[in-house]
């Protein structure tokens, strides 16, 4: 029978995307940094005991799973046959963001969107389309973003200048602001979801981009 | 932006008509005409900032039920417009449906809700491909155009709330049916007899003659104004039937929280 | 002693960031669909007898992995990203007439709600739950929406075929009577109505006038 505190680090680290030091474990599950690293140890064993086609590890200073080496070859073929997806409806839009608003924060490029976008971005940054290209001067000192080399080579362009124009169906600063003004006095519901996104100041998107 | 603020104010004519028929624990016969219009109306000022097409909406609900109600507070006439009385009876199967339909999905909705609340217990794994994986990925930007890359921007930064309209420089509209009895029960016994049109000539809102026209309405029900008309259509008599000292607030009171 | 295949669900699922339809999983694996979805229910058993702090689980047309409803608690701290916001009601009641009724107009679902609901359902289609999915043929050629898979993740459904029947909403004959009560229009109210006003019955107009 599985402990608790088993049982949690196990539901914490399947849904963790990066690994997790056994230190913020121990605080989170309030039980010593050594005994989290015992329950560890004892999982990884159950795993390669039970034979399951993926290990718990510990990597980077943290625990994660992740896929079997001996199942390489069948992961390997998922991601070639398997991932004939192109950037999904989301990614595309957020790219599109950051190319005609570099450099933007994330929280900027969350603010447009209306949603979370930290994952996206992630991948983007992964495939090396979007990079790190400096920080906000302000107090938050935010993480700015732009894209790569890679990005415009794949567009066939020479610069970001070469973007097709926006023409005139980008909304002028007073629609930006009766938008802005619109999710500030909203109803609950909306609110709620505008919240993560209203404590960037300055996230009011210049008409020019 | 829509309203939709959820409880206790109401999202809509049918979220309240529906609390009004079924959760007060009122005897439906024994709702008033004024409680809801009453009802209606208090909805409609408390939608701070009108939304014109909810307020529409509740206004025409609102008439269909002021005209089903009034139909059974004045007495029957021979010469009822057959024609007339079945649309009346069609608007009412009209709204019926649409109040079952309503309903209908607003208890599939609380169905969804627990579903949603269920399933959100549990969190989904998006790790994504491992580090070692990442350069077998196809190019997943092949097939990305400059243009695909701008339609996305201009979705992607498409108005979403639509702006408000700013209404704040309209007056509020402040009529109850319950206010308007009380003035007529102050102007009628000095009137003694008076026409509709002259009762309401200095009113320019529709909506106040219409809860001035709901109040007389009241008044009769309660025998002390009678009602004259000439012909169809033609102008409304009054006559106070009260007494000079009538102070009916107590007997109106009762009526409205019955 | 695990499968080959087996294990390499297993691998392949701690990859993934969506569900991965069973159809995939064959191709990839070169074993037929039902041995797939077999060998998926197998695992899932596993996890439960095992006391896991996960699940694998079928939704929105495929499998994933995701942390056990028990350890809610304790994930929840792990994950303030990328978590939801509550819905409104007035959402809900939204999604769940597109759910229904899909593909519908919005117009239609308009109707229903006996409010405009271009508002939310715009803020629908922004959260992903609901996308235009094809066009009215009629004249109007309106736009017809329906629910997409993100929504059956959200709610753990594996397609729309899972929504409880409608039929199980549909007002008892009680609600319909109240309502029709409620909105009678012939002579019987009268009597009522008329009935506390029956110590002025000298003025009062007999209801047979």
């Amino acid at each position: 029978m599985a402990s608790d505190v088993e049982r949690a680090i196990e539901a914490i680290l399947m849904v963790a995307d990066e690994p997790i030091p056994p230190d913020l474990l121990a605080q989170v599950l309030e039980v010593s940094t050594v005994r989290v690293e015992e329950l560890c140890r004892e999982l990884a064993t159950r795993y390669a005991v039970d034979d399951r086609g993926f290990q718990l590890v510990r990597v980077a200073g943290g625990y994660r799973y992740q896929s079997h080496p001996d199942m390489a070859a069948y992961v390997e073929r998922f991601v070639l046959e398997g991932q004939t997806a192109r950037l999904s409806a989301a990614a595309l839009e957020t790219l599109a963001i950051v190319a005609y608003k570099q450099p933007v924060s994330r929280a900027q490029v969350s603010a447009i969107r209306g949603v979370n976008v930290d994952g996206v971005m992630r991948t983007l940054q992964q495939r090396g389309y979007v990079a790190e290209v400096g920080r906000d001067p302000g107090p938050g000192q935010a993480v700015l973003y732009g894209t790569t080399p890679l990005f415009l080579e794949k567009l066939g362009l020479d610069s970001t200048d070469q973007l097709p124009p926006l023409g005139e169906f980008v909304p002028g600063p007073e629609v930006v602001e009766a938008l802005e003004y619109g999710l500030r006095v909203d109803a609950d519901g909306e609110r709620e979801e505008h919240r993560d996104a209203g404590d960037t100041s300055g996230e009011a998107p210049s008409a020019e981009g | 932006m829509a309203y939709e603020v959820a409880t206790p104010v109401f999202e809509g004519p049918f979220d309240l008509l529906l609390h009004l028929i079924l959760r007060e624990q009122v005897e439906i016969w024994d709702i008033t005409l004024s409680t809801i219009v009453d009802a209606y109306l208090g909805e409609l000022t408390r939608m701070g900032a009108l939304d014109l097409d909810v307020a529409t909406e509740f206004l025409l609900i609102a008439a269909t039920l002021v005209e089903l109600k009034t139909r059974r507070m004045l007495p029957g006439s021979d010469d009822v417009d057959l024609d007339e009385e079945l649309a009346l009876w069609e608007e009412r199967d009209l709204l019926l449906a649409r109040l079952l339909e309503c309903k209908t999905f607003k208890d599939a909705s609380a169905a969804l809700q627990r579903l949603s609340e269920a399933a959100e217990r549990s969190f989904p794994r998006r790790a994504g491909l491992e580090d070692r994986f990442l350069d077998l990925t196809p190019d997943l930007m092949a097939g990305v155009t400059a243009e695909k890359l701008r339609a996305a921007f201009l979705k992607a930064v498409a108005p979403k709330p639509v702006p408000r309209v700013d209404l704040d420089h309209v007056a509020p509209i402040r009529a109850s049916v319950r206010d308007a009895i009380d003035e007529l029960a102050d102007e009628l016994p000095r009137a003694g007899r008076i026409t509709f049109r002259r009762l309401t000539a200095d009113l320019v809102e529709r909506l106040a003659v219409i809860v001035r026209f709901l109040a007389v309405l009241e008044l009769f029900k309660q025998g002390l104004v009678d009602l004259d008309q000439g012909e169809r259509f033609g102008d409304i008599e009054i006559v106070w039937l009260g007494g000079e000292h009538a102070r009916l607030d107590a007997d109106l009171v009762d009526a409205y929280e019955g």
